[in-house]
């Protein structure tokens, strides 16, 4: 998915904020909107690329009014999915909670997904080798899915060389859909800054990790 | 695709949601306290520091932590949500690292905690993958030309950790003492760490 | 620049508002905004190409609130750079409007920029013949401009063919700098959908009119 | 980059920036007041439709009309800001043109007016490039599988205007009836003309 959340390389975004030491929490409901984005997770019996979906799809400019903003509305669009909880019913609950009368609207009927899990955490075992080798140079493909997926635009349609195999992972692109682990080779691939953003820039190496159906090799 | 949610300040968002939650027994109060206690307290970057302090002290520690990131950081003690799998990339007089996640913020919470306002905020994942020494720069870090410069991006469930380089003249510091300089804006790799 | 504005692609945005007639400006001050927007390339001495890029350069999330609103602040950024007024004068003027005590500060010092026109409009004639020819297969270069570019990301390095070469104009990337008109051929370069977005789209083609900086031949 | 603005109400920063620049003598209120009237009153699609209605009624305006967009829309009257070079798209039973400026609004002015509000948001322009048939349907145009769609994004000082097809059953229709027919909409491929 092409969105808000895709900002590698964007402009526009101003300066840096200062590096300050603050506390995790700027205020108490941000500690509260972490806490329950993580437990909404298993409320809707989701998994945490699903959340990570949930929370791209928040409409832009809400997207960009804040972290734990997101965060929370991302949560809230997967107990709407898995109908645990309705807009209608958090809008309600939100005016009583303010002082205004408002009537309950009925519960949702759960429509939790069912995806079998390969155990806890996202690093699995294969049984194939992988598909490409450290040192060995590799394009990413002209992918464009409207779904969930890794693979950021600045990035695509490029190529580099395989710095680093990581572990198998489950992939994200298939588990954020629910669509089964499908588990994947991860290569940390390393792109010369002139490959992303052509004369001129700075000249830097960039690392990513790719999963292995984004790839394919260079020719 | 977009999910339309009525406005609602977050602070009541957050209250209304958790309200039904609570009610419908899916989530427990305790366990909301809980987690925030945790990442106030107890997870934070001065498990980081430690790990950083005994790299810089105990050689073969330092080898271990760069083969396996994650077993070496466990021996400390320090695992859990976020830390799957950690890298630990080493800074050089030759080679500088920084790290980002362009896509959402992902960080590695068993070492660093949660991750900081500015690593979340747009203008550092956009820029830092796009010209990094101007925000390095910006941050107060400057660089010498002959430096490498090596951006990494989160983007799968490996989480990273910069080992940043001892400053000078701190060969009589004890282990505690060097972990203190270590800040976690250099364990991201947008700060040096400075002698006392 | 890869700002805010430049959606084209972009997932997240929900469905596309209704096809209503309304009046051009839903409320008053719109039409001034509009009005004041025009002016404003005058008073400050810039050109369309710069008006655009300043509109550009409103932070992402002021962007997003709506389009008198972006427009509006392009103009008050234009007024800046000029020196034509401060934003510290808008401030100070619009606390006064509201009924509020505010100092008025100093006017700034005028900095209007100069460049030579080539007359009304930004349609040129050149002497030497176009690069490319009806027909002729071209790749947009790998350019990643950090200033005003009508370039977009979506259709950066890919193949099309020309289906028309209009008339030269204005080159927006040097004149929205005041660096000078540099007029260009432009090209109507019509691509597939596929060579956009990959298998799995809709079939359609897409024409989009590039300048001949943009283009190489592709081979 | 970003040029940072207070936050302000756009209804009071226009007053403000009113304000400032009249004071100066940088603008005449009157000349405001004109601009907003021209597009409120005298500039609109009723121009394009008169365009489309000679083109229907008169062939050999239609010809030079796909010819020399500009000089034909001129012949008409039609010209001025946003219009230096118009060039019309014709629809017909086998291909649909629909038009778009992905970085900005751009739009025939002189033919039709300022761009509606779905125009210039950013919903119509990310996704017109990508799934027309889509954002068409969305709109309640359905077009069958065997017609060509070709999307064009006005990205240089070229505006596009499209020639809608002519619908069934208006032979007897004069070129006024017919122009009276001629929706904004149909000029921007994104509807069809139906017969009264």
């Amino acid at each position: 998915m092409d969105g808000i959340h895709d900002v590698g390389g964007m402009q526009g975004f101003g300066h840096t904020k200062p590096l300050t030491a603050g506390p995790p929490f700027a205020e108490p409901w941000e500690g509260k909107a972490f806490a329950l984005g993580l437990l909404a997770i298993r409320a809707a019996g989701a998994n945490l690329h699903a959340f990570r979906h949930a929370i791209e799809r928040v409409p832009p400019a809400e997207y960009l009014s804040g972290y734990y903003a997101r965060w929370l509305m991302g949560a809230q669009n997967l107990l709407q999915d898995s109908g645990v909880v309705s807009g209608e019913e958090v809008t309600a609950r939100a005016a009583r909670l303010s002082g205004q009368h408002a009537a309950e609207p009925a519960q949702p009927e759960l429509r939790k997904p069912g995806m079998p899990s390969g155990g806890p955490g996202n690093l699995r075992n294969l049984d194939a080798p992988p598909a490409f080798a450290v040192g060995e140079a590799v394009r990413t493909r002209n992918l464009d899915p409207s779904g969930h997926t890794r693979l950021p635009r600045y990035v695509r349609r490029r190529t580099g060389t395989v710095i680093a195999v990581q572990p198998a992972q489950v992939f994200p692109d298939s588990a954020a859909h629910f669509l089964g682990e499908d588990p994947q080779y991860v290569y940390s691939v390393e792109f010369t800054s002139r490959e992303l953003w052509g004369a001129g820039c700075e000249p830097f190496s960039l690392s990513i990790d790719l999963f292995e159906p984004y790839l394919e090799p260079a020719t | 695709m977009t999910a339309a949610q009525e406005h609602l300040d977050p602070a009541l968002r957050v209250e209304a949601l958790a309200s039904l939650l609570t009610e419908r027994g899916l989530i427990d109060p305790a366990t909301v306290e809980n987690f925030i206690k945790t990442y106030e307290k107890s997870v934070g970057p001065m498990n980081g520091a430690k790990v950083v302090a005994r790299a810089w002290t105990d050689p073969q520690y330092r080898v271990r932590l760069l083969a396996d990131g994650t077993a070496a950081i466990a021996e400390l003690g320090f695992k859990g949500p976020q830390g799957e799998h950690i890298v630990v990339l080493e800074n050089t007089p030759s080679v500088h690292h920084v790290v980002v996640c362009t896509l959402c913020s992902c960080y590695p919470w068993p070492v660093l905690g949660l991750p900081p306002s500015w690593y979340k905020d747009p203008a550092y994942r956009s820029r830092v993958v796009r010209e990094p020494r101007m925000v390095l720069a910006e941050f107060g870090l400057m660089l010498a030309d002959d430096v490498q410069v090596k951006v990494f991006d989160s983007s799968s469930e490996v989480r990273y950790m910069v080992l940043p380089e001892r400053p000078d003249g701190t060969g009589h510091l004890s282990e505690d003492e060097l972990a203190a300089l270590v800040t976690r804006d250099a364990m991201v790799g947008v700060a040096a760490v400075s002698a006392p």
